[in-house]
């Protein structure tokens, strides 16, 4: 059977499981979002549920406005992109991520409207999506309230600054842990009167622009994000560079050195 | 007289915390010095299971009326509280005094809405701007408990001073740390402190409002009175000072150990499994209010060692 | 409840393919030739002003006197939210779209057909902007496969016309100083040009041109003499000569900002920039012409060296900034055509250039009482002053002698754009008859300290009306008709080959005049003050008009008897769209 | 622990049983009581306006900050700054701070500080009162001793003088002596700015409020000596800095003036201006 007959089985089987064809498998989180979101995340690719990707957040957001969560898919080998998803969120995506020359690890912190399902999936080279996560409990409102810059009067003074440093790489494959913060209203446009304003894309390049990790952030996450990436840059680098926009134009843009990296800029 | 209070306290230990029974606090006062009681919370965290019932509030009996400290979770909570009180005197309450604004400590207002609660400004400030939040936070967290509770602002500010009911002065000494204004009360009379936020006692601290820094300083002006009997806000009573200490230990390994990991590049994800040392198994709620306070604490923290870089 | 997940979903799920494969290819949109004959081509509406001369002319006449009452709304589209004041501006419609701004820096399109919302695009502004006449918005650009507006926080922002996701924003100027953006951007020959808006308050005038791709600087011309203009990122020219009409450092934050855009003349490849009023206001501080404050300049497209200018109000004392738009036009007189241009100034006159080179073919009063001078001087092109009607300077404590001036400061005629008719030779002026008390005060505070250094309060000059629309005869300077109004005019004009003119009114009202006439032939409430500018064109051969609604701009910011007449005119938000359906 | 004066007791215990509803009500909009209710004094202060209001450091610092800061303390209320960007005229400045709001939205603050406490003035902004005036201010020239000896404007050497823009030391300079001084006037976008250009040599005098150029120039005024500068035969050489609440709100007025008063007797104020390097004067009881 070609890839465009199975493409096409599977999507019968999704749209009446009564039908003959191999079903989904059933979803461990009981999610009432699942059948809505599996077609508009992964179309007819193949899922399944595989504990090789971990999800680590609390079982209990703290401050719904900034929950933090790292999923890692190392397990799996090779993976070409990663989805971070609250299944009942407004908006569902909270980042795709790209790991070209990265580990596929990666934490950062979101605001979650309502107690939800929180997933990683990874795809592997052979297009099959693994998905891991856990269920969040949550007092909510992280999406629809006004988020602290509302109030701050500064925001504008701030937006676009970086902050960000990264650590000597450890064990077998050299990667480089990177973490930084960009200053960033990150406003969903839920809250009535303040129009939608976030990063949208992220990317991470060696020294000579090679793009390392590609980050195609959304609404959820937290006002002044935070990431933590495990990047494989060239011998040579003296440091990372980090650009990306959001949408409305703005631009990021900062070099994040690796001191330890002989003459790496201060 | 040290001997009865160490005899009561076996009593008091030896009682569970919360007895089994639909929807009561089964609130039984323990006289922990003369004309002195207190009722007993849990070391746990709020749950349905315990209505809330987690705090240590108090009541002193005096010649003026009767000082009540703390009205505790929820408007049945606080009605219960008066119904005891009333099984020890027949003097009227005079007074109520709330030392800070986390919702156990204030939610019972509406059961003494007819006498003067006190509050810091800091304190009263924060029940306003926050307190409708915190008491649905509340109905979420024990459900029917909460039936009725509405917020009540406390009435009176007061500051640092001593003030005197009956036989009895009492110290009013304004703090900082726990939250941004934390109300310690020293019956100068008895020698009994209640801590009204700072001290915890084989519980284990809460961060949400919480500077590091301050807190210590608030420790350390504690530790310098002369106390007989020490009130926890949570936890064992004890006539020691060693629950000071054992806040102590907690919050600067806390506050160290996060510095560590960040300066070693931890993600916040990674530090909410970090291994805790085994001098603090004993403490009550452990690995919860741990991971409470990394999402308190950790994004200032995170922020100081994370360079600009553009 | 699932229903509403799945409206998010679907929504958040499209933003997220659209960012994946990156911006879809968009429709190539207008050339510069199609700009370029904007005038002409009835089927679309490409520039602000309906042709970037700015005639604001369409020979389209279906609509006539005679068909005018059978045209009729189609569809009204709310601009939404809280955000309903303050609509100034004028739609642009290309290829079945209608690209408008609205006040607060938004910009939506809308399906032409059946004003359904295609995308919208709301600009996140700071907390701390202050624009200084409410929060309008006059128009967008459009060329090739981008759209372009100016915000209130002094950016210039491109988007893909067909997704209305941004490619570029630009920093004009910084918010932080007072200034804004406001004007619709001018398209010519591949870059975007804008002015400048904001502070009286130690700036200068401004025009730059960008890189339409990039949004790229390509050059910066000042408009006040002694400043040092760029080209291609190195110093190019100095605007005029150091210290010739201005003493000591002053030149450095003379004011004249641009903050009306400007035109442009592919006849003879001009830009035409009109400057704004000197600082500080108190004239006898700053000795001299002051240039090129309150004037027109004309200025080359490929490197913004200036060709020429004419300053409409030497050494000005009044607040009558000179931004008012140029308008060029063909003068045909004494059986020769003049490649003329004409601006009808705040300070009251009505001034016909040679647009070759900047020189005066005529100045006539266009509003009943002109007090500041008696004429303006055809041999010298110079105002002949009333110096008894100068504001005096303070003397002692007291503040100086106050005199009743007019036109008012917020001008015989404000920003609202005229239009002109090369089927009647008339221009269409909508203008307004008030006065002030103005008067130089020794003290007047900001920040605990002096400023202005003047004061004034607006009367209107008759119990009736205060904005009147005239039909001006550019070859004699007499005004053929006028049509009244009680509140203040402050909307823009539209003539066509029908013998129409098309404004809007206060009370609500988008009306139609007979152009050779002036009898008004149709009216329409559109149930919030009209301070936008109409537009005309044909589509699936019936002719369709459109307009915005929603009271606001700086009328109502001002107090006293004005205000009274304005109070109670209600806010909006929508852009109304009129057919004459095929008979 | 320390007692605190009787005086802020009283203050506080009145504020605390207002807001329990003890005291009665009355009817209408009372905004005494809409602030001690919501708990917050919103108060207007303008943006970067050093010493008085200012950022630094990202923080907003400054006397009127603290002021403030101390009468919400007194009232027994938290504060929430709104900083206004200063408009064409403090007539501007009321509208968008107290009575109307800003045309971008936002509301309206409570208490709007450095206010000018001039008759005249308030009589022409009827929707505003004026009122609670906690400094007087003036001019003053702040010179190089070695290029200037004389503090006197009239004799003011062949030497630039530096001044903040639009100002009213830069009309009054342009103007003065038949404008003999318009061509050595330097101008700077502030009053800092202009206080560096004198310390580097630039200009050899900076003539500005008392305030501004005190903090501008902080311990380096041993120095540069600040001599008081009256200008005759344009002003009056001093006025006062008050404050204002829109028209309805004259009980929190009184409130806030009563605050105020309290703070000038027991010291405060005056310790605020020094805190920030800035000499108090007090208004005199007329």
């Amino acid at each position: 059977m070609n890839r465009h007959l199975a493409a096409a089985a599977l999507l019968a089987a999704l749209s009446n499981p009564a039908l003959a064809g191999p079903p989904d498998p059933a979803d461990p989180l009981a999610s009432v979002m699942w059948d809505v979101l599996r077609p508009e995340l992964f179309g007819t690719a193949p899922v399944q549920f595989d504990d090789r990707v971990t999800v680590t957040a609390p079982d209990n957001a703290e401050n719904a406005a900034a929950v933090p969560v790292m999923a890692d898919a190392t397990a799996l080998g090779a993976v070409e992109e990663m989805v971070l998803f609250a299944d009942l969120n407004p908006f569902p995506v909270i980042l795709r991520f790209q790991p070209l020359a990265a580990r596929p690890v990666i934490a950062t912190r979101f605001k979650v409207q309502q107690a939800t399902p929180l997933r990683a999936a990874a795809r592997t080279p052979d297009g099959v999506w693994h998905i891991g996560g856990k269920l969040l409990d949550a007092a909510g409102g992280g999406c629809t309230a006004p988020p602290a810059t509302y109030a701050a009067a500064d925001w504008a003074d701030h937006v676009g600054e970086v902050q960000g440093r990264a650590w000597a790489p450890v064990g077998e494959d050299k990667a480089t842990r990177v973490r930084f913060l960009v200053r960033h209203p990150m406003d969903t446009g839920l809250v009535a009167g303040i129009p939608a304003y976030f990063i949208e894309a992220l990317t991470l390049r060696d020294a000579d622009g090679r793009a390392l990790a590609r980050l195609q952030t959304a609404e959820p996450l937290s006002e002044n994000p935070v990431f933590t990436l495990e990047v494989q840059p060239g011998a040579g680098a003296r440091s990372l560079t980090l650009d990306g926009r959001d949408n409305q134009g703005g631009e990021v843009k900062a070099a994040i050195p690796l001191p330890w990296v002989q003459g790496a800029l201060p | 007289m040290r001997a009865l209070v160490a005899l009561l306290l076996l009593i008091i230990s030896a009682a569970p915390g919360w007895a089994a029974g639909p929807l009561s606090y089964h609130l039984k006062p323990v006289a922990i010095a003369p004309d002195t009681w207190v009722f007993e919370g849990t070391r746990e965290h709020f749950t349905r299971g315990n209505g809330g019932n987690i705090l240590n509030p108090g009541f002193i009996v005096t010649d003026d009326g009767v000082i009540v400290i703390q009205t505790g979770p929820s408007r049945r909570f606080g009605e219960e509280m008066r119904a005891a009180i009333a099984t020890v005197t027949d003097k009227p309450i005079r007074k109520v005094f709330v030392s800070n604004l986390h919702p156990d400590y204030w939610l019972g207002n509406r059961a003494f809405a007819d006498v003067p609660i006190a509050a810091l400004p800091g304190t009263i400030e924060g029940i306003k701007t926050e307190g409708q939040g915190m008491t649905e936070n509340m109905y979420r967290l024990v459900g029917d408990w909460m039936r009725g509770t509405e917020p009540l602002v406390p009435t009176e500010t007061v500051y640092g001073s001593t003030v005197v009911f009956g036989a009895h002065r009492l110290r009013l000494i304004p703090l900082e740390g726990h939250t941004a204004a934390d109300l310690a009360i020293l019956d100068e009379t008895t020698g009994v402190l209640f801590a009204g936020g700072v001290v915890f006692s084989d519980r284990t601290p809460t961060t949400p409002h919480a500077d590091i820094g301050q807190w210590l300083e608030a420790l350390d002006a504690l530790d310098a009175l002369e106390v007989t009997v020490l009130v926890p806000n949570h936890g064992r009573i004890r006539t020691d000072k060693a629950a000071i200490a054992q806040t102590r230990d907690w919050l600067s390994w806390l506050d160290r150990s996060l510095r560590e990991r960040a300066e070693a590049g931890a993600d916040m994800a990674e530090l909410l499994d970090a291994p805790i040392p085994e001098r603090f198994a004993g403490m009550g709620v452990l690995r919860e209010e741990y991971r409470r306070s990394v999402s308190h604490l950790w994004p200032r923290i995170e922020k100081a060692v994370l360079p600009r870089v553009n | 409840m699932k229903r509403l997940f799945r409206t998010c979903l679907l929504a958040s799920a499209m933003a997220a393919g659209l960012g994946l494969s990156g911006p879809a290819l968009a429709a190539e949109g207008p050339s510069n030739d199609d700009l370029l004959n904007d005038a002409k081509s009835t089927g679309d509406v490409l520039t602000y002003g309906m042709g970037l001369q700015a005639q604001r002319f369409s020979p389209l006449d279906k609509l006539n006197p005679d068909t005018v009452k059978g045209l009729v709304p189609v569809w009204s589209f709310s601009f939404g939210g809280e955000k309903q004041r303050g609509q100034e501006s004028q739609p642009i419609i290309h290829d079945g779209t209608i690209y408008v701004t609205g006040s607060y820096s938004r910009l939506y399109a809308v399906d032409v057909k059946t004003g359904q919302k295609k995308w919208q695009y709301d600009h996140r502004l700071p907390e701390g902007i202050m624009p200084c006449c409410d929060v309008v918005n006059r128009g967008a650009a459009l060329y090739k496969d981008k759209i372009y507006f100016a915000t209130l926080d002094a950016r210039l922002v491109a988007l893909n016309k067909d997704t209305g996701k941004v490619v570029w924003s630009k920093k004009i100027e910084d918010y932080k100083a007072g200034y804004s953006a406001t004007a619709a951007p001018l398209i010519v020959d591949g870059k975007v040009i804008t002015g400048n808006s904001g502070g009286e308050f130690g700036i200068i005038g401004m025009v730059e041109a960008r890189d339409a791709e990039t949004g790229e600087l390509v050059w910066q011309r000042p408009t006040i003499e002694g400043n040092m203009g760029t080209l291609n990122g190195k110093e190019s020219t100095m605007t005029g000569v150091m210290n010739a009409s201005w003493s000591g450092d002053l030149y450095k934050t003379g004011g004249g900002a641009t903050w009306l855009g400007g035109t442009y003349d592919p006849e003879t490849k001009t830009l035409f920039f009109g400057t704004g009023n000197p600082a500080p206001w108190n004239s006898h501080l700053r000795p001299g012409d002051n240039l090129y404050t309150s004037s027109t300049l004309a200025i080359d497209p490929a490197n913004g060296d200036i060709k020429w200018h004419y300053q409409t109000t030497p050494h000005d004392g009044w607040d009558f900034d000179g931004v008012n738009e140029l308008v060029s036009f063909d003068l045909k007189k004494d059986g020769q055509t003049i490649k003329a241009g004409a601006k009808a100034d705040r300070n009251g006159f009505f001034y016909v250039l040679d647009r070759t080179n900047g020189k005066l073919l005529s100045a006539s009063p266009f509003v009943t009482k002109i007090t500041w001078a008696k004429e303006i001087d055809v041999k010298t092109g110079r105002p002949v002053y009333n110096d008894d009607n100068r504001p005096g300077t303070p003397v002692g404590a007291e503040k100086g002698n106050s005199v009743f001036a007019a036109p008012a400061f917020l001008g015989a005629k404000n920003w609202m754009p005229m239009a002109y008719s090369p089927a009647t030779e008339l221009f269409y002026v909508p203008a307004n008859e008030w006065g002030m008390d103005i008067w130089n005060e020794p003290i007047t505070y900001k920040k605990g300290a002096a400023y202005l250094g003047a004061g004034f309060t607006i009367k209107p000059l008759y119990d009736d009306y205060i904005g009147a629309l005239r039909a001006i005869d550019p070859k004699t300077g007499k005004i053929v008709w006028e049509y009244k109004n009680p509140a203040p005019l402050w909307g823009g004009v539209l003539t066509t080959g029908g013998n129409l003119v098309f404004t809007g009114t206060p009370e609500g009202y988008l009306k139609a005049f007979d152009a050779k006439s002036g009898k008004e032939v149709w009216k329409f409430n559109t149930g919030s003050g009209v301070v936008g500018s109409p537009v005309t064109w044909e589509q699936d051969g019936e002719q369709y008009v459109a307009v915005v609604s929603g009271w606001g701009g700086a009328v109502p910011l001002w107090g006293g008897d004005v205000a009274k007449l304005v109070k109670d005119i209600n806010q909006g938000g929508s852009l109304w769209v009129f057919k004459l359906p095929k008979a | 622990m320390t007692a605190f004066p009787t005086r802020r007791h009283l203050l506080s215990f009145a504020a605390a049983a207002l807001a329990a509803g003890v005291l009665p009500r009355r009817a209408g909009a009372r905004p005494l009581d809409d602030v001690v209710a919501a708990g917050r004094l919103m108060v207007a202060v303008y943006r970067d306006n050093p010493p008085f209001s200012h950022r630094k450091g990202g923080a907003l610092v400054g006397v009127d900050v603290d002021i403030a800061r101390a009468i919400a303390g007194r009232l027994g209320v938290g504060v929430e700054f709104m900083e206004l960007t200063a408009g064409e005229t403090v007539s501007d400045d009321l509208r968008n701070a107290v009575w109307r709001g800003p045309v971008v939205g936002g509301g309206v603050a409570d208490v709007m500080m450095h206010v000018p406490y001039q008759k005249e003035f308030g009589l022409r902004n009827p929707e505003a009162v004026l009122f609670g005036p906690y400094q007087r201010e003036g001019f003053a020239l702040a010179r190089n001793p070695m290029r200037m000896t004389q503090p006197m404007l009239a004799s003011l050497p062949d030497e630039p003088v530096g001044v903040e823009i639009d100002s009213i030391p830069d009309f009054y300079l342009l103007g003065a002596f038949g404008g003999r001084l318009r061509d050595r006037l330097v101008h700077y976008m502030t009053i800092p700015e202009a206080v560096e250009a004198l310390v580097k040599g630039d200009v050899a005098a900076v003539v500005a409020t008392q305030s501004q150029v005190e903090a501008a120039l902080g311990d380096r005024a041993a120095g540069f000596p600040i001599t008081p500068v009256t200008f005759p035969g344009m002003m009056a050489s001093n006025w006062d800095i008050g404050m204002a609440v829109k028209e309805n709100s004259r009980d929190l007025a009184y409130a806030v003036g009563d605050a105020v008063t309290a703070m000038l007797e027991d010291g405060t104020l005056p310790a605020i201006f020094r805190t920030h390097g800035v000499t108090h004067n007090a208004i005199p009881v007329e």
